[in-house]
């Protein structure tokens, strides 16, 4: 009898893949189309997007729930305009510079935070970030409790005139984004992503086949907080100035961030994608009503995860059997074969 | 050196208070393993609740306890009730991020109903009268929240130990589904821990908002000195909860005194170092 | 025949409770070994002790040689220990593939289509091939101990325990199972099975030991053994008598 | 006829996709003893966690003194005079051996059982009434499981498996004890593994096999050779 081929790709998946190649064609093409506020509107949204597919891979794969990820994010911002102050970098050095920074540091915070377990891990991500804050604000160097701006020649330093800047940090934001999708699909498609997803379901199972638990959570860990901070200087970047409690804010950086993969599905990689629109479609319906929206989202986030925990996208695939990112094998047998 | 004995002295004092922020997390912890991201917002909701009761009948912020505590309760009971019992499970996520979207529920809610300007209950006299002990002036106010501290510590832990309702707590946190074959409603219980906690933080609400001023936004700081109170003095032990605060106000108010941009970050540097060197808390609970 | 796995004076308890009370044994390379006793007697609590799921309080456990005491489940596993669970602990939202694949790839350190390959064999002899795209969690509890069989051979071990995996099964399954397990054995891995279909058993294992209260009651062939008046009474729970 | 005490009509059981109980009949009268017997995985403790409220079911499923309890919570089954020993005993850790029982009588129904009489029936409690009651050994945690079920003076009482884990000489003693629990009046269901056990109590025996019943009649009308083949799936 023949062998059954592993197929991964399905057709939804192939289609997807041609969507998202035109998609990706006509966004990039985004400085010669669209105004300048489209434009840092859409820059924001590829940066939450990269945010929430980097929380996603660390909560919804690998159990890490982290309310304290502002840290990083404050981080990278930091590390953009210390190192380009002081350590007079290019602004394009100095924002992945910063992420190795915080992989580094994210080593010793990682072995002590991981002490702790579920939420107590999450309140103590955000004691980290809290430390993070009150740290930089006692740097005087860097404006201290009220922060400081990018100086000017610095900003110049990327491109000469303000619409090529601005295409550039558009690019970058829209390009951090495509990276960050597909390295987190890339990884969850590899062995190792394999294996996160089999500690997500059943540790003591995946103990026993081989797996080392504490370090496949400490690479995702370290590895999304490298990106956060490369995101975080991107997000500062575009901000050119900086000052602690808007580096550090949890509301920003952590609370829509969770609304968004939670809403949209978590542990799905669709989910990050479909939220954040979701989220910004709500933000911008409801941006002239202040708290209320803010109120309307905590309410959608507690109804969503009791209703319907796996979110927007959860819903779709259970009903549809989709997947836009094959990370499923299926086995296929001969059509004219009897099974075993 | 009289200076620092006195800071050593406030901060035993400052961490009756923290101890009584962690009161509330650890019990509901101890009975439903259910840790509330909302309860700083809860502290806070109750000070805010200690206000309208003060200016709306012009009474004592102690006399406003009669209504914030069982207001609290009450409030505590429908939550768990209505929203939290259905998060309880084997998985994190539900309580985790429910609580976290109550959080910016509460947080925006009180911006709305009280503006973003920070607000203080009048405690009078209390407010500024001390006792000289050995050279030392002591706040009325901060000896009185110590006190108060210790007896809703020693209440609970007489609660929990002692009494038919404390031995359906200890039942139901160790199996419950027998639990319920015994004929305990879990949901019921579980509703009257929240009860008892947030009663616990009406209290902590009333006597923060008389000591400092406060506003809708503090609530995720006060969440996480009750956290660290609790996890310095070990997950379970309720003394060993009221030591964790005061380790965790003795840390501030020495930083406080180097530096006083370093007050909290001390306190925080305390709790890693606790987490560091004995990872289960200062007093673990012995396990049986 | 070389000593494969070496287990001494391991003991284990639990508050009053003792799951491992100074147990001593070897498994010589190759051999087959059935793990009888009454339920709570310890028999899973022996498993985790040797797969690194538990710790012991005292004892030594060596594996090929090695001493294996102290070392995680997941070093033990790639070292060549892999384990059915008695209560299926499939990964439930992956497919029964992927389950498998897990196996595969993280104990065994295959690749690719070396993997995949593999993976299907292991599902073609476990009989799970025409389930391989089901997830895990909509399977029921005998294709979920099928699955706990098939993720453990994907590890590719050179000791494989079984925990309880006939009960249930209808007289065809079982001699399915049995020649499933006989192949195992013959391809030279060696095992050790608990199990109280004890028929089952005796068709495959060639030496037999008995636990209770964590103690190692009886070794020994395994007909002698079921003879023995002592095993009958414990065991069974059959009076003399009767 | 008399309406049964206990009956179940055509009871199905899930955990989550997996069925564990199909069609399950089953009628259980007043003082009467029934043994269930079946192998690991029959059903039989997903049997008892139906019974007694654990798991939910259709209304009409379960039905006691006529009443349709299928889909009661425990605790109101518990108020009704229903209680289970669970299997592996379950002792709540964090109490004590008296706080234990103690706990057994919250339904706060009255009857002839009393924190007294329950010592009066294990004298051994009396003396450790004040330990942890995870300092007792198992045969000692058994009866405290046994006296916490007495406690709320039940009318049917349901023994999961009480001989698991325990030295042959405690199973005895604890088989000797049954009939002056059951003598009192009290409905029995005693599910075993150790079939000769549950024979020698019970009047009747229902035999479960794969979530269904395989084998049921007086304990006098069956023979050894239908058991085995009801247990196993076999004929021997």
């Amino acid at each position: 009898m023949s062998a059954p081929i592993v197929t991964r790709a399905t057709r939804a998946s192939r289609n997807a893949m041609v969507i998202g190649a035109v998609a990706l064609i006509i966004l990039a093409a985004a400085p010669w189309w669209a105004g300048r506020a489209d434009m840092r509107l859409m820059s924001e949204i590829f940066l939450y997007l990269s945010l929430a597919c980097l929380w996603n891979l660390m909560a919804g794969y690998a159990g890490l729930v982290s309310v304290g990820q502002q840290a990083f994010v404050g981080f990278g911002g930091y590390m953009l305009f210390a190192l380009t102050i002081w350590g007079g970098l290019h602004p394009l050095v100095a924002i992945p510079l910063g992420g190795v920074l915080a992989a580094i540091l994210s080593i010793p915070i990682a072995t002590l935070i991981f002490r702790l377990k579920g939420a107590y891990f999450a309140i103590g991500t955000w004691v980290v970030a809290e430390v993070f804050r009150l740290s930089f604000a006692q740097v005087g160097a860097l404006g201290g409790g009220s922060g400081s701006s990018l100086p000017v020649g610095i900003v110049k330093s990327l491109a000469a005139s303000r619409s090529g800047r601005e295409a550039l940090s558009y690019w970058l934001a829209l390009g951090s984004a495509v990276v960050i999708i597909g390295a987190v699909y890339l990884f969850l498609r590899s062995r190792r992503g394999l294996a996160l997803t089999a500690i997500r379901d059943s540790e003591v199972a995946a103990s026993g086949l081989g797996i080392d638990i504490w370090r496949t959570k400490l690479e995702v860990y370290v590895v999304t907080s490298a990106f956060t901070a490369v995101i975080g200087g991107l997000i500062f970047l575009q901000k050119l100035r900086i000052s602690p409690d808007a580096a550090f804010s949890v509301n920003d950086w952590t609370a829509f961030v969770i609304f968004i993969v939670v809403i949209g599905g978590i542990g799905t990689l669709e989910g990050p994608i479909i939220g954040t629109l979701l989220f910004f479609l709500l933000r911008e319906t409801l941006a002239d009503f202040g708290t209320i929206y803010l109120l309307v989202l905590g309410a959608v986030a507690i109804i969503v995860m009791l209703k319907a925990p796996k979110g927007v996208w959860g819903l779709v695939r259970d009903r549809f059997d989709l997947e836009l990112f094959p990370l499923s094998y299926r086995v296929r047998q001969q059509p004219n074969q009897k099974g075993p | 050196m009289i200076e620092w004995v006195n800071a050593v002295v406030q901060g035993i004092l400052l961490g009756g208070l923290y101890a009584l922020f962690a009161a509330g997390l650890s019990l509901i912890f101890g009975v439903m393993r259910l840790v509330n991201i909302a309860h700083g917002d809860l502290i806070i909701l109750a000070a805010y609740l200690g206000l309208t009761t003060t200016t709306m009948l012009g009474v004592h912020p102690f006399v406003a306890l009669l209504i914030v505590v069982p207001a609290m309760a009450g409030i505590g009971y429908v939550i768990q009730r209505g929203l939290l019992n259905q998060t309880l499970g084997p998985d994190i996520l539900p309580p985790l991020l429910v609580t976290f979207g109550l959080s910016v529920i509460l947080q925006n809610a009180l911006l709305e109903g009280y503006t973003a300007d920070p607000q203080k209950l009048s405690g009078g006299v209390i407010e500024t009268a001390s006792v000289n002990v050995g050279g030392m002036a002591l706040g009325v106010l901060p000896l009185l929240t110590f006190g108060i501290a210790v007896a809703v510590i020693a209440g609970l832990q007489w609660m929990f130990y002692s009494t038919a309702l404390g031995r359906g707590f200890r039942a139901v946190s160790d199996n419950q589904d027998i639990a319920q074959l015994m004929g305990l409603n879990k949901a019921h219980v579980f509703g009257l821990a929240m009860a008892l906690a947030l009663a616990v933080t009406a209290i902590a609400g009333i006597l923060l908002g008389i000591r400092t001023s406060f506003d809708p936004s503090i609530g995720g700081g006060r969440l996480i000195f009750g956290f660290e109170a609790v996890i310095i003095g070990g997950l379970g032990n309720l003394w060993g909860t009221l030591a964790g605060g005061v380790i965790l106000g003795v840390a501030q108010t020495i930083g406080a005194k180097i530096d006083p941009g370093w007050q909290v970050l001390a306190g925080h540097i305390a709790f890693l170092v606790v987490l560091a060197v004995r990872p289960n808390g200062l007093f673990p609970r012995v396990s049986h | 025949m070389s000593t494969l796995l070496s287990v001494q004076g391991l003991a284990k308890s639990f508050g009053a409770v003792t799951v491992a009370d100074q147990t001593s044994f070897d498994v010589e390379a190759g051999a087959a070994i059935g793990i009888l006793g009454p339920n709570g007697a310890g028999k899973t609590s022996l498993f985790n002790l040797i797969t690194g799921a538990l710790s012991p309080d005292a004892g030594k456990i060596s594996f090929a040689g090695a001493d294996i005491t102290s070392a995680s489940a997941a070093q033990r596993c790639k070292m060549g220990i892999s384990r059915s669970f008695q209560v299926p602990q499939p990964f439930g939202g992956m497919t029964v593939f992927e389950n498998a694949l897990v196996g595969a790839t993280q104990g065994a350190g295959l690749r690719g289509h070396e993997a995949e390959a593999h993976v299907l064999d292991v599902l073609d002899s476990t009989g799970l091939l025409p389930k391989a795209n089901a997830r895990a969690g909509t399977l029921t509890l005998l294709e979920r101990k099928r699955l706990e069989m098939a993720r453990a051979l994907s590890a590719k071990p050179k000791l494989l325990l079984l925990d309880e995996i006939a009960g249930g099964l209808t007289d065809a399954e079982c001699v399915a199972l049995i020649d499933t397990i006989k192949r195992v054995h013959s391809e030279g891995t060696t095992i050790i099975w608990i199990e109280h279909v004890v028929h089952a058993l005796l068709a495959v294992v060639e030496h037999l030991i008995v636990i209770d209260f964590g103690k190692k009651i009886a070794e020994g062939e395994p007909k002698a053994i079921m003879e023995s008046p002592e095993v009958k009474e414990i065991y069974l729970g059959v009076e003399p008598d009767a | 006829m008399p309406e049964p005490l206990l009956s179940l009509t055509a009871l199905d059981a899930h955990y989550g996709d997996f069925q564990a109980l199909f069609g399950v009949d089953m009628a259980i009268e007043e003082g009467e003893v029934i043994a269930i017997i079946g192998a690991n995985g029959a059903g039989k403790t997903t049997l008892m966690r139906s019974i007694s409220g654990l798991l939910t079911n259709a209304p009409e499923q379960i039905k006691y003194r006529g009443q349709a309890i299928g889909a009661l919570r425990a605790d109101q089954v518990a108020h009704l005079g229903l209680a289970l020993v669970p299997e592996g005993r379950q002792l709540f850790p964090s109490l004590s051996v008296e706080e234990n029982l103690l706990l057994g009588g919250k339904t706060g129904r009255t009857g002839p059982w009393s924190l007294q009489t329950v010592c009066d029936l294990f004298p051994i409690l009396q003396e450790r009434r004040a330990q942890a009651s995870t300092s007792l050994s198992g045969g000692q945690q058994q009866m405290v499981a046994i006296g916490r079920a007495l406690m709320s003076n039940p009318d049917l009482i349901l023994f999961d498996e009480i001989s698991l884990g325990l030295a042959p000489v405690i199973i005895k003693s604890i088989y000797e004890a049954l009939p002056g629990i059951i003598g009192q009046g009290t409905t029995a269901v005693i599910v075993e593994q150790d079939i000769s056990k549950a024979l020698s109590v019970s009047s009747r025996v229902y035999c479960l096999q794969e979530g269904r019943v395989s084998l049921t009649g007086r304990v006098e009308d069956i023979t050894r050779d239908q058991i085995t083949a009801a247990y196993f799936g076999v004929a021997a």
